[in-house]
């Protein structure tokens, strides 16, 4: 037998095929349907936002990466998330230059600065769409549905919207919160791919749902209403900034409920769903500490 | 239909037993030259007894040792010791090993042990006294032939104070490719069961129960029709790796956790695997000790995957010969499964007690990846199936942060790898984790 | 001589307090958001500073070991209350924009810092160039913080409109976050070059031996 | 008037209060420590590198208070800062000799042979517990540039052989590279030395030959060779007693496989007595 | 419910830290594990509670009846600064750990703009006694938020790889900036 020189490796020596570029591109599929409802009903805006949300952001992506002579990564896809979610969180008439500043800077503070992927505390979308209303409060929150401006249901009363309009859009809003249908359906496609977990929509929802019960308000029209869902569903479930254990799952989205219901009962902001997140990331590395699961055989006595 | 025992966490990977699962057992001619490691088990090695010259006859004792925790050596044929010399072993390292020139005689030593069972019935009454099994297993050098190769002499001696409530066969045989312990099921199921019986007998166990994962349908029928008669139950756990790990299947089974970092006699139970029992039925049957295996060639790297008894001793290279050679390029050459398996310089190197397996893998089932930045999709959290988080072990091995990674458990890893075969990033998971222990050890080696 | 230059000369870039030494943080923070408040407060640091390290110096060896750090925050406090006492009555708009923080300059880290690293060991001359130092270093880092967050959120500096009109105003330049974010990056770039002028300062040193 | 005097008494009576209550809380929860640490501590780098053996500098200058430590115990500040420590402490200064680590491998890329090909993770600790590493010779230099990567110092790269290579100026004699080597081919030894044997393999002549050119054949030529007796041959391995060597070279001379290095311009540093 | 809204008000929406700029010397210093931040936050919680009792007590019957508001900072530094010395010697002798993990930075309390700060805000908005203690409570624990979030998510940034001239300060502000937007979702809050 001729002399072949194997592979020597650790073990395991087969992996899953699932990858990170799979995961990514998961989620972009599960994007198109809210992007379609959007330009649906917002027409060109929509295509304009997002499309220039996310060259911008794998632009700058790449430009960091060179900078820092790292390898450019910008295909796997993550990039293009943080764009497509920022193209999608904001009113349809924010001027163009304003989203590409937009989802730059998301991308430089929220992302690169911290090494890139993975490294980000912040949901790097979130914190683009923070700065921008911090920055541009009144382009960021001018509503407008068939060309009339109007105000952002969460900032009327809960009977002039029927619930089918909630859930099927054709509502003002951002452009991609409208379509509480399309938002299903991705979450829903996420969920079968294993992208998505459940326990952080559901306890996130679920709290919103009977905090406003106790509080004397209307549970559907508070989630089918504003960016709740979309968030629910495409930003807290974001990997990198959530925890990683099954508990702090739950407690992320409880927490997130709560903070979501105090601002928007009592604060001035029509909408508070960027900040709840944002500051739950800010806690992640604190829940991730300390709702380490029970490791096996600990805590249990020997009984022989 | 009826709910399988299953335990949380674990992975699915590709079982791929369609290669080998439905070719019967074939016996492999001895070799040529055989070369014995005097350590094939855990424990103390032993020192040889042969030197260089000697005749020796199939069966005799060529090694042993004497500490409590060992188990001796036997030459698997007879002929003429060429040397005693420190040759490589599947763990890569040299260890001192007794090569054998085989004379093709087979001829046994005399003064074999007598057969302390008279029939092989299956169903019979073991009235066999519990020491005198012990006795026969321990000269027999019997070590658990699943892969954990401690010896089953020493493990079917709990200590005093424990009581033993169950015996666990374990025929889950959760490592992808490999078949031998199916096949050794199916076909020699009556020894299985009568093994199965003289291990309870030994160790004083109250009930047994065979655990078999539920991809494996023929051999659960087969084991049920000689398992019933004798009040044995045979329980179906879900098909899933590591479902055949030692805690994983006492948790499945019995949902009983063993505490950590000690042993399953602690929460009165007992695992041996299929192929001991066979083992140790044999050796009781025949007076003959363990110096032979069925083991599993396989993988598309192979032309005629099958299963072989194959003696002890053999190299790799007689195997890979004996299943039509390499098919294609051969990427890696593991000895067990690919989940667990250890790679191979070369194919001198001999089948060993604990050898479940040859995987010849190609480049295609063993892909080169490159590690990406950790996205924390907590995939490994998920699939760990003792509760670490592996993750956040890398990432303080990473940053030679022992004692933090001591605090979220590194030492209580058992080192299955699913979170490494999961990890979507294609991450080092399991790799630092051994570092990060290797590095706790020597540390409190130092305290 | 050369100690006056190098004891002047050290506060402005190698160990300016504010991207350096990172000390006296709270006020470059809170009060330049304008390019003015930022230079004002840098000049009334910059003012207490002088003065502070000055007496102390001079009067180092009256004040026992033992209290001589409540002693120098009292000493302290007196000249941030003239300090306070004068802007009230002459500079009222700048007064009232710096606010708390003209007060809280009592409790800067850089002049009791100083006061203890300095002017409490070294000679009357040596302290008053250290602290001039120590002075232009914040003047400069808090007005270019200032000008930087005031051209970028309003368009313009000192009040001067710079920008064309088309510009939009960044508003978070002025509130919090951009002032966290203004000094970091501030710091990363201050950082960024000493470490090329420290790596260009070794290869020519290497290069001549 | 009325007004200074008021403050003046008002500030009085606050000021005699705080210290009243300061001097009996003093007294109350006083805690006896040694003023020198702090003086000790400033006078050391302050890297918390942990060369010395004591959780960073601050327990370090503890331990050099209660004199359990040895005033040159700090490896990265060297001469001068034991000289101050000395000072401090009112002791003499017991000398320093200062340390650099050597890489005892010459077998590179070029030099030995490969039994496989590794794929894992670029650490040489891993490698070295994955069969025992891809190389044919198990003493020898894995070549992942784990002690690179331990190196606090800009004191180690990699050099295109795949052999690490040692900035002496920059080295600190920390000990971290040899620590993290697992095959413990680093050491660290006084900076004069200049004769090294650069192996480590305690394989027998012939299974040395096989798998590295450079490598040690046990021939015993350098034991013969060498007039202070300070090279001895055991288990198939040739080993160094620096304390006895006088950097004469003549084991460079003989060395039939270029084993024993001498390394340019370090000579001989002291005279033996009577040589 | 008014010292309800107070202490939420003191914590979230005008959080020292992260709104005002106060204390951002220790925010920045001490906020690099979570053990000692907690540790740092509740010596400074207690100080800040403590020193709100006395500086109000100091202005009530000394500065105000006296009628001596310009010698407010002497005054309220000299009684901080004791308050300071006495924690200090405290932590020293009860718990050597929290008093070795805090370091350098106990001392600083003394020059922890924070408590100066909340005693000025406390004159200027002329609370209460009662009203005093919440707010110093609130300012403190909001303090102790703002570090322990810092410090948990510091230590996670361990393992990124930060461009170099961001690593320490420049990223620690960033971070800050990040918080503070975070935070900026409680304006208008109460």
């Amino acid at each position: 037998m001729e002399e072949t020189r194997f592979k020597i490796s650790p073990s395991p020596h087969i992996r899953d095929e699932d990858s990170t570029q799979n995961i990514m591109l998961t989620v972009v599929v599960a994007l198109l349907p809210v992007w379609i409802a959007a330009t649906y009903f917002f027409g060109f805006d929509s295509i304009r936002l997002v499309v220039l949300s996310s060259l911008s952001a794998i632009i700058t992506e790449a430009i960091c990466q060179k900078l820092r002579k790292r390898p450019v990564t910008v295909w796997d896809g993550s990039a293009l998330i943080t764009g497509m979610l920022l193209g999608l969180s904001v009113p349809p008439t924010l001027p163009s230059w304003m989203i590409v500043f937009g989802a730059a800077v998301a991308i430089i503070v929220g992302k690169q600065l911290f090494g890139g992927l993975g490294g980000n505390p912040f949901n790097p979308a979130l914190v683009g769409r923070a700065i921008l209303v911090i920055s541009f409060p009144s382009p960021m929150s001018k509503w407008t549905i068939d060309g009339i401006t109007t105000a952002t249901p969460l900032m009327e009363s809960a009977g002039n919207f029927a619930y089918h309009e909630l859930f099927f859009g054709n509502i003002a809003g951002s452009i991609g919160e409208t379509s509480a249908f399309a938002i299903l359906l991705g979450g829903i496609f996420m969920y079968y791919r294993g992208v998505l977990d459940y326990r952080m929509p559901v306890s996130f929802l679920g709290t919103v749902a009977i905090l406003s019960i106790l509080l004397g308000q209307d549970p559907i029209f508070q989630i089918l209403s504003g960016s709740l869902l979309f968030a629910a569903i495409f930003m807290a479930s974001d990997l990198v900034t959530t925890p990683v254990t099954p508990k702090g799952r739950w407690i992320f989205g409880i927490g997130a409920g709560v903070i979501l219901t105090v601002i928007r009962t009592w604060g001035s902001l029509p909408e508070g769903v960027t900040y709840s997140i944002l500051l739950m990331n800010a806690a992640t590395p604190l829940i991730n500490r300390y709702t380490r699961p029970r490791i096996y055989g600990r805590g249990v006595k020997a009984n022989g | 239909m009826k709910l399988l025992k299953n335990f949380k966490g674990g992975v699915h990977p590709n079982y791929e037993k369609q290669h080998s699962e439905d070719k019967p057992i074939q016996v492999l001619p001895a070799p040529e030259v055989v070369v014995m490691p005097l350590q094939q088990h855990v424990g103390a090695p032993c020192d040889p007894v042969v030197k260089k010259g000697d005749q020796v006859l199939m069966g005799q004792v060529i090694g042993e040792s004497s500490y409590a925790i060992s188990a001796p050596v036997h030459s698997s044929v007879s002929g003429t010791v060429l040397a005693v010399e420190p040759r490589p072993s599947v763990t890569g390292r040299s260890v001192m090993s007794v090569v054998i020139q085989n004379d093709g005689q087979d001829t046994p030593i005399e003064e074999q042990q007598n057969p302390i069972l008279k029939s092989s019935d299956p169903n019979q009454r073991i009235d066999v006294d519990g020491n005198l099994i012990r006795q026969a297993i321990n000269a027999a050098g019997v070590v658990g032939l699943g892969g954990g190769a401690f010896p089953t002499a020493v493990k079917v001696t709990p200590p005093d104070t424990s009581h033993i409530e169950y015996l666990l066969i374990n025929g889950s045989e959760c490592e992808p490719y490999l078949t031998a312990d199916q096949r050794v099921m199916e076909e020699y199921p009556d020894k299985v069961i009568l093994g199965a019986k003289l291990l309870a007998k030994a160790a004083g166990a109250e009930k047994i129960i065979i655990a078999i994962e539920s991809n494996k349908p023929e051999a659960i029928k087969i084991l049920e029709k000689y398992a019933v008669p004798n009040e044995i139950e045979v329980i179906t756990v879900v098909t899933k790796y590591p479902a055949g790990g030692e805690r994983m299947l006492i948790k499945a089974v019995l949902n009983r956790e063993v505490p950590s970092g000690g042993y399953p006699h602690e929460v009165g139970v007992l695992v041996h695997n299929v192929s001991t029992a066979w083992a140790v039925a044999e050796t009781c049957l025949t007076g003959r000790p363990l110096i032979e295996r069925v083991i599993t060639v396989t993988g598309s790297g192979i032309k005629e995957p099958g299963n072989y008894l194959v003696r002890i001793g053999t190299p790799f290279k007689n195997i890979v010969e004996a299943a039509g050679g390499f098919n294609g390029q051969p990427e890696r050459v593991l000895c067990g499964g690919p989940m667990m398996g250890l790679a191979q310089f070369n194919l001198d190197v001999p089948v060993v007690k604990a050898t479940s397996g040859v995987l010849i893998l190609t480049e295609k089932e063993a892909q080169k990846y490159e590690p990406l930045p950790c996205i924390k999709c907590a995939r490994c959290v998920d699939v760990c199936p003792v509760y670490l988080m592996p993750l956040k072990l890398e990432a303080f091995a990473m940053n030679e942060m022992w004692e933090q990674a001591e605090e979220y458990g590194a030492m209580d890893c058992i080192e299955c790898g699913c979170c490494t075969y999961i990890c979507p990033s294609k991450r080092y998971l399991v790799h630092y984790i051994r570092l990060a222990k290797q590095e706790i050890i020597a540390a409190r080696g130092k305290n | 001589m050369k100690h006056f230059y190098s004891d002047f000369i050290k506060g402005l870039w190698r160990e300016n307090p504010t991207f350096r030494l990172l000390i006296g943080l709270c006020p470059t923070l809170a009060v330049t958001n304008n390019a003015l408040g930022g230079f004002s407060m840098g000049v009334s640091t910059a003012f207490v500073l002088i003065l502070s390290s000055t007496m102390i110096s001079l009067v180092k060896h009256l004040i026992p070991d033992k209290v001589r750090i409540p002693a120098y925050i009292v000493l302290i406090a007196t000249f941030v209350t003239i300090l306070e006492l004068f802007m009230n009555a002459y500079l009222p708009a700048i007064y009232a924009q710096l606010g708390i923080f003209l007060p809280l300059i009592v409790v800067n880290c850089i002049i009791l810092g100083r006061a203890e690293a300095f002017a409490s060991k070294m000679p009357v001359s040596r302290s008053i160039f250290d602290a001039l130092g120590m002075g232009f270093g914040i003047i400069w880092a808090l007005t270019s913080i200032g000008i930087m967050r005031e051209l970028f959120g309003t368009g313009q500096v000192f009040g001067f409109q710079v920008m064309p009109s088309s510009f939009e105003p960044i508003g978070m330049m002025t509130a919090a976050p951009g002032a966290f974010i203004t000094l970091g990056t501030a710091v990363a770039i201050v950082t960024y070059i000493s470490d090329r002028i420290a790596k260009k300062h070794a290869k020519g040193k290497k290069a001549t031996e | 008037m009325s007004n200074t005097l008021v403050s003046m008494i008002s500030m009085g009576v606050l000021g005699i209060g705080l210290s009243i209550a300061l001097v009996i809380a003093s007294k109350k929860f006083a805690v006896e420590s040694d003023p020198r640490v702090d003086d000790l501590e400033g006078v050391l780098p302050g890297a918390n590198c942990g060369a010395c053996g004591y959780a960073g500098c601050r327990s370090f200058a503890e331990a050099l208070a209660t004199g359990e430590a040895p005033t040159n115990g700090c490896p990265v500040g060297g001469a001068s800062v034991a000289e101050l420590v000395a000072k401090i402490l009112g002791v003499s200064n017991s000398g320093f000799s200062r340390n650099v680590a050597q890489v005892l491998c010459k077998g590179g890329c070029a030099e030995a042979s490969q039994r496989a090909d590794y794929d894992g993770p670029q650490d040489c600790r891993i490698a070295h517990m994955t069969q025992g590493g891809d190389k044919g010779c198990t003493y020898g230099c894995l070549g992942c540039g784990t002690c690179v990567a331990a190196c606090n110092f800009d004191a180690m790269a990699m050099n295109e052989n795949g052999l690490p290579m040692i900035f002496e100026d920059n080295c600190t004699a920390c000990g971290a590279c040899v620590a993290a080597c697992p095959r413990d081919i680093i050491i660290l030894t006084g900076e004069e030395y200049g004769v090294h044997i650069r192996c480590r393999s305690h394989a027998s002549g012939r299974e040395a030959r096989q798998v590295c050119i450079v490598g040690c054949i046990a021939c015993r030529r350098c034991e013969k060779v060498c007039p202070t007796g300070a090279i001895t041959v055991e288990n198939n391995l040739a080993e160094i007693n620096y304390d006895k060597c006088i950097v004469c070279r003549k084991c460079v001379e003989v060395c039939p496989v270029n084993t024993i290095e001498w390394q340019e311009g370090k000579g001989p540093v002291r005279q033996k007595v009577g040589a | 419910m008014n010292f309800f809204f107070l202490f939420l008000s003191a914590i979230l929406v005008n959080n020292f830290v992260l709104v005002q700029f106060l204390g951002i010397c220790p925010f920045i210093g001490v906020s690099k594990q979570i053990e000692t931040s907690i540790g740092m936050g509740l010596a400074t919680t207690f100080v800040m509670v403590v020193a709100s009792a006395a500086t109000w007590l100091v202005q009530h019957f000394i500065l105000e009846p006296f009628n001596l508001p310009f010698l407010q900072n002497v005054a309220f530094i000299l009684v901080i600064a004791s308050m300071v010395q006495l924690v200090e010697m405290f932590l020293r002798k009860t718990s050597p750990n929290l008093y070795n993990a805090m370091g350098i930075y106990l001392p600083l309390i003394t020059t922890n703009c924070a408590i100066l700060g909340m005693a000025l805000i406390l004159v200027l908005r002329s609370y209460a006694f009662g009203e005093s203690l919440v707010y110093g409570l609130g300012a403190g624990l909001g303090f102790t938020l703002a570090l322990v979030l810092m410090a948990g998510i510091r230590e996670e940034l361990k393992f990124a790889d930060i461009p170099k001239p961001f690593q320490g300060a420049g990223i620690a502000f960033i971070l800050a900036g990040l918080l503070s937007l975070a935070f900026s979702g409680f304006a208008g809050l109460v």
